[in-house]
């Protein structure tokens, strides 16, 4: 019953999978961006999980998850930016209106 | 520091830098860009006489005092540059001789294409007389106009003559074929578009003509530029380079030679390495080889061109000079048998020195440049290209880059294809002849007054082309030489009298807007600066004495004389008389012309104004050139006659 | 062994049961605080795998920053429409069909894995993962780690003051990555304030 | 500042250079002066005319006469000069010729051995003073004389020849008598011509001058600005030409003057280019003038082609036969001095083998000598042991030297370029003098101002032609001097014959011009060196008296040239009649006048010949015939003028004399007209001081020629040692008399005839035409040369020039054309490919790109969930797509 690496990774996976899940559903901005975070965040476990279980790579494991956290806070900061200004010109948050890009 | 490569590289560039800093002005300011090019010519011109005073000074003065026949060698551009590679050899910077007017740089190492300049007595006078031209002919743009628009576009106009100012001198002073070429090319296309935008009625149709003909013969020049290339000249360099050559075969190639130890591999190397090279220097000499050796049906010993052979030649001759002891002697004579005998293998398979490929090559490189002089029958883009072109273009198409023709074949044709150039010697004198006839006929038929000129051109350039064909056995190369001095000094003249008629023409065209003969008359009572500054430029172009265009008529007329190809001496003789009795005509276009312009009456023209003092700037030095260079001929030739005479003497030496 | 296969399953069954939420639930305020959750069981998961420090940031910066942040913006804008905005179930058929196609694939790869990769190294003697003691890689070792001194006791690093040996320092060090890092962030919050900034001229739009 | 003491020959450069500075100093002012009428104007009205407006100046004209009249004043002082060294060496070798015939006359009286021999030693001394002393003149005369001014180009020798020098042209300066005689009488008569100007031009000082011959716009006379400072510009350019070509010591020099001169003469003719005829006849001058230059250039090539030098001396020294050997002793040799011909052959095998030269007066080969420098003239030349030539030409087998000078083909030229190269530039002097059949632009050069016609086209520039053949005597042959002779004959009678009929008095001088240089190429043509010159500088001072003469009745009678106009005018104008007369009695060759005893000289020579020479006895008939016409028509262009009735009272009413400045020269010239040749005894024709002047000047000039040095070597067989032309000079000078008497009578018929005709009227001149309207015609229209011209030369050369300007248009250029259309055409068929085929395919590949992109476009959705499923999609393909992959590999 021992909790080999493999179980770490695939709970890794079940939050990417979620991640993407989310946002390929949600219509509202702001999930979509909870969606990254989640992917993030499974990224985060892995390196940690990878960390422990391979001690020549347990720093940087961690200083990477580190990174990837702060990277996270900042992409965040700027997505909410995003959002606002999409909401400010579109009043709305519906990211189905900002079809522009649309062939 | 090598300063003249700097200067050289300066009077080249100068132009175009300029010509970059035109982009810097405003639109409006259009006088200034005017001012701007006419300084950036003027510091062309500066150069250009620097160089010539340096040159002077460092190389006529220093190492051909007495114009003997060692000065003449020593001052050649061959002793220059054989002196400036063993420098540059022995790798002490120091040593390199800053004021020997040679000057390479590697270029395109990978397929030994040098940035390589020289100056020499050919090269001098053209130079000089192009940043001459180019200064006036800019002092003359400045009320350029495009013919149907009436704006005047100045900065593109001016970029373009700067550009063609720099594919001139790059031109003239290349000793790279490959470089020569590339400027050569850079001269085409600001000709084009001078002609085909600031032109008159029909210049796109002048311009096309014009492009498409010196295309043609730019085509020939590079075929056999290719060809050249192609050739083993691996003879004609020195021993280092052969080595140097060698060893990085032996790198690069090692396993597929034959033999076990280094040595016998880099013999080996030796043997098959090939020098490929664009040298004008390297291929003159396997063309004086070609001449001997082909001369002399096929005699290797006649060869005295091949630095390793005239080495191991020279040790033997020292060896037995001191009486050494047989064994070296006998020795160093198996080394130079073994030297000739692969020599001679090698003259015998290459392509190079068969009859065939120097005749080729020679019609290719003689039509690839008889198409700018112009000769007959490939002339008709001369009198278009004049009529439309506006009239500082004509002054630089007449007085430059119909030398570059002439130039070409006495830097490039003669002296790579010398063998072929004899052969033919006959049939290029007698296109010569044809030349001076034909373009005089042509010119008195004419009614427009820019075509006239530009016919007249046709006969006067004939006259440089019969100068450097009349060529003369070693017995009477003097008479050659006085033909190839008349040649460049016809040249030279050309160049003077051609661009100053067609100023004139341009002059009085501003005031009266048509160009047809039989509508002047009488220009002399309301314009008498003007007819007089016109009297003696056309004087001059008739060939008076006294003035410029006779010196080198009377020169190459009496080199013809003597012409005797084939031992038949009435050739010659056949074409000195008609070249003399063609001064008949040229004086009835002449003063024709004169006629039909200046005497008589015509009320409508009463009121002219006269020639402006600016537009007697640009005359006067034209002027007073003629008169001068008429009256003092030393002037030029003291310093042109040296490398001019010296080309002959390498050229009518083969015999054994 | 068995506690910490239990904590793990524990942690491990929150986190993902949290995730799937995140996805499931309509509502957008719902939805973040399911997130929450999510990001405190892999903090949780953290702590689980040693990695103290991670744990404490994840929590920090997560939880309580950018969570707060997400729910700001949920709420400047979660105006009536705008909280539930649903999806046709066409849609989240595909979503579904995808991401379970994806989460397979991933599970599959995974488990080809080499073995002796995820196993522990037998002569490993530190303690087992979550244990007490086993905190080789906890705050003050990774501090450690940013001057560049590794693989030493706390103890040593402490004494050192992070001036250790010579022959210590030959791997990399990452404290310029760090500050590298933390001039980013900074950049990034300035140019997320410019880019949120209320629009004056327009003041007109609600 | 040159020594002109050590170096007097620079005087003659000097005057040379002077009218040259005047030249330039009124170009540059008047280019300077047009130059700032434009802003000369601006100043406006008051200024303007306070600077003098348009009017020329007369400072030009001071300029240039003071630079002539100066050149006059060296030219004289070079004369004395070089007079007093000549005279002194003249003088010394008359001496020492006395000596020699009084001793010999003694040695052939004495008997006693004693002072036979010691005779002998003084006659051995006295002969070879001769030598020395001539030796001494002639180290003299280069050191003093001659000498290089400058260098115009120089071909250094290839090593590869052994030659010491180079071939080079040269400017440099040449004295001999010759020379200093005709810078001496050019100089007067262009001094007395510019001050005749001064006068003649002054319609041209005003500021607006109208021209009576050009019709203007409005109906009247064509106005235009006065030309006076360029009239004297273009006269010291033409002095100065004049001069270089005497100064000059080599061809190429002469014929860059030769040019030079024709371009003033051009300009002067065009003087009034405003006139068509002008502008016509000047071309015409000056193109038929090129015709000759273009022999003088063939004769020029010949010479640099064979000689190498254009130096006269060095052209004379290798054409002819040293005089003194090595030893500058007197050669003892019949060829001493002649051409050589003969015949180039391989000598035999015991002898070296080789080419040699065998003599051979009628070989094809000329002998070439000093080619090397150790040819010693006894190697060329030996004598046997008696003394006797040992080469006999006309008695004996020709021999063969072993001595020869070098490879044959470079000390022989052929004989017959020799030929060439002298009727080359005998043709130049045929141009320049105007001679038969290039004598038609002469009397179209009337158009010219009449000072003009007096200067250039009388007295000086036509001739240069006589003047050069004189100087290149030394290398004409025989056969040249009888086609110069035949010429002169012809000429001499061509253009008497059609002065008898012209009307204008300008035009009648004109053709007596013609035709009195027909009688100088006759008299050197026969071997009168002595009498062509001398006749040449006689009638440079008659010539331009009756011109300036004309010019005067001209300027009196308002520019009316007509004689049927005029008559009667002697009241009116003495000084100018009377002048005239003395002219009119000098060409004529009347007892006591200038003409006559230069004219005398050559019937003289041309009897002689004729004697010598029975089969040209035209060369005496015609000359003889024509001094009779010479004398009518001169005196009928006297009496027309002068005597009888006004035919015109227009003209008569305002006829006036002249001023001052205008009768000065006049009378200053029939003063030399009358006496310039007078010698002591006046009456006799022989002993004229110019002749013998000329005849001190023969001896240089002509080299050995005429025998200065076989008359002292009797011992010669005697027609061997007889020089050129001997008999005929012999039998000129014993037949002088009857030459004299026979062409007095001559004259008197023309007086004769003259006087009835026009002065008493006793025969009627109308009368003679209407009885001969075909011989009228025929004379008027000059023989019809100029249809001739026209038809043979003109028309052709236009429409070989059309043929070749259409040849271009046509050929060359229709070929192109073709060529370019063709090849359109081919880019045409080329574009249909293009667009029908390749386009075809590419714009398949376009439209298949672009409905699949069309398709595609579907994809593109815009909504971010779809790209993320998309995106998730992609990874999954890629994990597919590399498991494969590596399940491959490690199944591999």
């Amino acid at each position: 019953m021992t909790i080999t690496l493999n179980h770490y990774l695939l709970l890794g996976a079940i939050l990417f999978v979620c991640g993407a899940v989310c946002m390929a559903t949600k219509r509202n901005a702001i999930g979509v961006l909870m969606g990254v975070e989640l992917v993030l965040n499974a990224a985060t476990v892995n390196f940690v999980a990878f960390a422990h279980y391979n001690p020549s790579f347990e720093i940087e494991g961690q200083i990477f998850a580190m990174f990837v956290i702060v990277m996270a806070a900042a992409e965040a900061a700027i997505a909410l930016a995003i959002v606002l200004n999409f909401y400010n010109n579109h009043a709305t948050v519906d990211i189905d209106t900002a079809e522009e890009l649309k062939g | 520091m090598e300063t003249d490569l700097i200067w050289m590289t300066l009077l080249v560039f100068v132009p175009s830098v300029f010509a970059l800093g035109l982009l810097l002005f405003p639109r409006k300011w259009e006088d200034a860009m005017c001012w701007w090019s006419l300084l950036g010519t003027a510091v062309t011109l500066g150069i250009s006489i620097a160089i010539f005073i340096n040159y002077k000074s460092g190389v006529v003065d220093r190492q051909g005092p007495n114009n003997t026949r060692a000065d003449r060698v020593a001052m050649s551009l061959d002793a220059r540059t054989a002196a400036m590679d063993e420098a540059a050899q022995e790798g002490s910077s120091a040593q390199f001789k800053q004021n020997d007017w040679v000057a390479r740089y590697p270029w395109i190492a990978r397929f030994n294409i040098d940035y390589f300049l020289g100056i020499d007595g050919i090269s001098l006078p053209l130079v000089l007389l192009t940043t001459l031209l180019s200064f006036l002919a800019m002092l003359a743009s400045f009320h350029i106009k495009r013919y149907d628009k009436g704006d005047r576009f100045v900065r593109g106009y001016c970029m373009l003559f700067l550009l063609l100012e720099t594919g001139m001198l790059g031109t003239f002073v290349a000793l790279d074929f490959f470089l020569f070429y590339i400027f050569w090319e850079v001269m085409l296309l600001p000709m084009y578009f001078l002609i085909g935008i600031w032109g008159g009625p029909r210049r796109e149709y002048a311009a096309i003509k014009f492009f498409l003909y010196t295309l043609l013969g730019s085509v020939f020049i590079l075929i056999a530029l290719l060809a050249f290339y192609f050739s083993n000249m691996r003879d004609f360099v020195s021993d280092k380079v052969v080595a140097a050559r060698a060893n990085r075969l032996v790198e690069t190639e090692g396993d597929r030679l034959p033999g076990q130890q280094p040595q016998e591999k880099l013999a080996a190397a030796k043997e098959v390495v090939r020098v490929n090279t664009f040298d004008l220097i390297v291929l003159a000499r396997a063309g004086r080889a070609a001449l001997q050796y082909l001369g002399n049906d096929r005699n290797v010993d006649a060869v005295t061109v091949a630095p390793a052979v005239e080495e191991a030649k020279a040790k033997v001759a020292a060896l037995k000079e001191a009486n050494a002891a047989a064994d070296d002697i006998s020795r160093a004579e198996k080394e130079l048998a073994a030297l000739k005998a692969g020599l001679n293998s090698r003259l015998e398979s290459e392509w190079f020195f068969t009859p065939a490929f120097q005749l080729t090559m020679f019609l290719f490189l003689l039509i690839g440049f008889a198409i700018k002089v112009p000769v007959f029958p490939f002339h008709t883009w001369l009198p278009d290209a004049h009529v439309e072109a506006p009239t500082p273009i004509s002054m630089i198409l007449a007085g430059v880059l119909l030398k570059l023709g002439g130039y070409g074949i006495i830097r490039i044709a003669y002296p790579i294809c010398p063998w072929a150039a004899e052969y033919l010697a006959a049939w290029v004198a007698a296109f010569g002849v044809f030349n001076i006839v034909y373009g005089a006929f042509a010119a008195m038929a004419q009614t427009d007054f820019k075509k006239l000129v530009a016919y007249s051109s046709v006969s006067h350039m004939g006259y440089v082309i019969l100068g450097i064909a009349v060529w003369n056995s070693a017995a009477n190369s003097d008479a050659w030489s006085w033909g190839m001095n008349g040649a460049m000094y016809q040249m030279i003249g050309h160049g003077i009298t051609s661009a100053g008629m067609f100023f004139l023409v341009g002059v009085i065209y501003d005031r009266a807007h048509h160009r047809n003969l039989d509508n002047f008359r009488g220009l002399f009572e309301p314009m008498p600066l003007y007819g007089g500054v016109s009297a003696i430029i056309f004087f001059a172009a008739m060939g008076l004495p006294g003035m410029c265009g006779f010196i080198g008529e009377v020169m190459v007329v009496f080199s013809a004389w003597k012409f005797a190809p084939g031992g038949h001496q009435w050739i010659g003789i056949t074409f000195a008389i008609l070249a003399a009795l063609t001064v008949v005509l040229t004086a009835a276009y002449i003063l024709w012309t004169l006629q039909r312009v200046f005497m008589g009456t015509n009320p409508a023209y009463k009121n002219y104004p006269d020639i402006t003092v600016w537009e007697l700037c640009c005359a006067i030095p034209l002027v007073i050139l003629a008169v001068v260079l008429g009256v003092f001929p030393p002037l030029v030739l003291n310093w042109m006659e040296p490398s001019v005479t010296h080309l002959v003497d390498t050229l009518v030496s083969f015999r054994m | 062994m068995i506690l910490q296969a239990v904590l793990f399953y524990i942690l491990a069954i929150l986190t993902a049961v949290s995730a799937v939420a995140v996805v499931v639930t309509q509502n957008i305020v719902r939805a973040a605080t399911w997130l929450l959750f999510a990001l405190a069981g892999t903090a949780g998961i953290f702590f689980h795998l040693g990695a103290d420090f991670i744990g404490a940031t994840q929590l920090l910066i997560y939880v309580g920053g950018t969570l707060v942040l997400v729910v700001f913006g949920v709420m400047l804008t979660a105006q009536g429409p705008f909280v539930n905005l649903r999806i046709s179930a066409a849609e989240w058929a595909i979503s579904l069909a995808v991401g379970l196609l994806l989460y397979g694939v991933l599970a599959v790869s995974l488990l080809q894995v080499d073995p002796p990769l995820i196993t522990t190294p037998v002569e490993d003697s530190r303690p087992a993962p979550g244990m007490p003691g086993r905190s080789l890689a906890g705050s003050k070792h990774l501090g450690a780690a940013m001057l560049g001194d590794r693989h030493t006791t706390p103890d040593a690093t402490l004494s050192a003051g992070g001036v250790v040996g010579d022959q210590k320092r030959t791997k990399m060090h990452y404290l310029l990555p760090f500050e590298i890092v933390s001039v980013h962030l900074l950049v990034v919050l300035i140019g997320a304030a410019y880019l949120a900034r209320a629009k004056r001229k327009r003041g007109v739009t609600p | 500042m040159p020594d002109f003491f050590a170096r007097p020959g620079l005087l003659f450069v000097l005057a040379t250079i002077l009218p040259l500075v005047s030249f330039l100093l009124i170009l540059l002012a008047s280019g300077a002066w047009c130059l700032a009428r434009k802003y000369r104007e601006t100043l406006g009205e008051g200024p303007y005319r306070f600077f003098g407006g348009d009017k020329p100046g007369k400072l030009p004209a001071y300029v240039a006469l003071a630079a002539i009249f100066l050149a006059f004043v060296c030219c004289a002082t070079g004369f004395v000069l070089y007079y007093l060294d000549h005279h002194k060496y003249l003088h010394d070798v008359e001496h020492a010729e006395h000596q020699i015939e009084e001793l010999e006359h003694q040695l052939h009286e004495t008997e006693d051995e004693a002072t036979k021999k010691q005779l002998e030693t003084n006659l051995n001394d006295y002969k070879k003073g001769i030598p020395s002393r001539e030796r001494e003149w002639q180290r003299l005369r280069k050191e003093k004389w001659q000498g290089t001014l400058f260098t115009l180009a120089s071909i250094r020798p290839s090593a590869l020849v052994d030659k010491e020098r180079g071939t080079k042209l040269e400017i440099g300066y040449y004295i001999d008598s010759l020379a200093t005689v005709m810078f001496v009488m050019v100089t007067f008569i262009a001094t007395l011509i510019h001050l005749f100007s001064i006068g003649y031009m002054s319609e041209e000082e005003e500021e607006i001058v109208e021209d009576h011959y050009v019709h203007g716009e409005d109906g009247g006379h064509y106005k235009r600005r006065g030309r006076f400072g360029r009239f004297f510009m273009y006269l010291s350019l033409f002095c100065f030409s004049m001069l270089n070509l005497i100064l000059a010591d080599n061809l190429f020099q002469v014929f860059v003057s030769w040019e030079l001169v024709g371009v003033c003469s051009f300009l002067l003719i065009g003087f009034y280019f405003e006139r068509q005829s002008a502008s016509n006849a000047a071309n015409k001058a000056f193109i038929t003038n090129r015709v000759g230059d273009a022999g003088f250039i063939l004769g020029l090539l010949i010479v640099f082609g064979y000689i190498g030098t254009f130096n006269f001396e060095g052209i004379f020294t290798q054409l002819r036969a040293p005089i003194r050997d090595a030893h500058n002793s007197v050669k003892t040799s019949p060829v001493a001095g002649r051409i050589v011909r003969g015949e180039v052959l391989p000598l035999p095998e015991e002898e070296g083998g080789g080419p040699g030269f065998r003599f051979d007066e009628k070989g094809s080969q000329v002998l070439l000598f000093g080619r090397r420098p150790h040819v010693d003239v006894e190697d060329v030349l030996p004598t046997e042991a008696d003394g006797s030539p040992r080469f006999l030409t006309d008695h004996g087998e020709p021999q063969t030297l072993t001595n020869n000078p070098g490879p044959a083909d470079k000390s022989t030229m052929p004989y017959w370029m020799l030929v060439a190269a002298g009727l080359g530039i005998f043709l130049g002097c045929v141009g320049k003098s105007a001679q038969f059949p290039l004598q038609v632009w002469l009397p179209d050069a009337m158009e010219g101002p009449t000072p003009v016609s007096a200067l250039i086209h009388a007295a000086t520039m036509v001739a240069a032609g006589v003047y050069l053949v004189g100087r290149c005597y030394p290398m004409f042959t025989p056969d040249v001097l009888l086609v110069i002779a035949y010429t002169g004959a012809i000429t001499l009678f061509v253009a008497a014959s059609i002065a008898i009929v012209m009307t204008d008095i300008k035009k009648v001088l004109a053709y007596s011009t013609v035709s009195q240089l027909g009688y100088m190429m006759l008299a050197l043509g026969v071997g009168g060196w002595v009498a062509g010159l001398f006749h040449l500088v006689t009638h440079a001072f008659f010539k331009a008296l009756l011109f300036l003469g004309s010019g005067s009745v001209i300027y009196g009678c308002h520019h009316e040239q007509d004689m049927s106009k005029m008559g009667g005018l002697y009241p009116k104008m003495k000084i100018t009649a009377l002048t005239m007369l003395a002219g009119v009695l000098a060409i004529a060759g009347i007892p006591l006048f200038s003409g006559w005893y230069s004219k005398d000289s050559i019937l003289a020579h041309a009897i002689g010949f004729a004697y010598v020479h029975p089969q040209h006895i035209l060369l005496f008939l015609l000359p003889l015939f024509t001094a009779g016409i010479t004398t009518f028509y001169m005196f009928r262009m006297w009496f027309l003028t002068f005597t009888g009735e006004p035919r015109d009272e227009h003209v008569y009413e305002h006829a006036h004399e002249s001023p001052w400045t205008m009768t000065t020269p006049l009378i200053l010239l029939a003063i030399c007209s009358i006496a310039i040749a007078w010698g002591w005894p006046v009456w006799d024709a022989k002993s004229s001081w110019l002749e013998h002047k000329l005849h001190t000047a023969q001896h240089h000039a002509v080299k050995a020629d005429f025998g200065h040095v076989a008359s002292h070597h009797e011992t010669w067989p005697a027609e061997a040692a007889k020089p050129l032309r001997f008999n005929e000079r012999h039998w000129a000078h014993e037949l002088h008399d009857h030459a004299g008497f026979l062409a007095l009578f001559m004259v008197a018929i023309g007086i004769v005839f003259a006087v009835l005709t026009y002065y008493s009227r006793v025969l009627d001149p109308a009368e003679a035409k209407e009885q001969f309207p075909g011989v009228h015609a025929f004379l008027v229209n000059k023989w019809y040369f100029d249809h001739l011209y026209s038809v043979c030369l003109v028309r052709p050369a236009i429409i070989v020039a059309r043929a070749f300007r259409s040849f271009d248009l046509n050929c060359i250029d229709g070929l192109i054309h073709a060529v370019s259309r063709g090849t359109v055409q081919l880019a045409r068929g080329n574009g249909r490919f293009d667009n029908g085929f390749i386009d075809w395919l590419v714009n398949l590949t376009a439209n298949v790109t672009y409905s699949v992109g069309a398709r595609l476009r579907a994809v593109q959705t815009g909504f971010l969930r779809s790209y993320v499923l998309f995106l998730v999609l992609a990874a999954i393909g890629c994990f597919v797509v590399l498991s494969y992959f590596v399940a491959m590999a490690t199944a591999g």
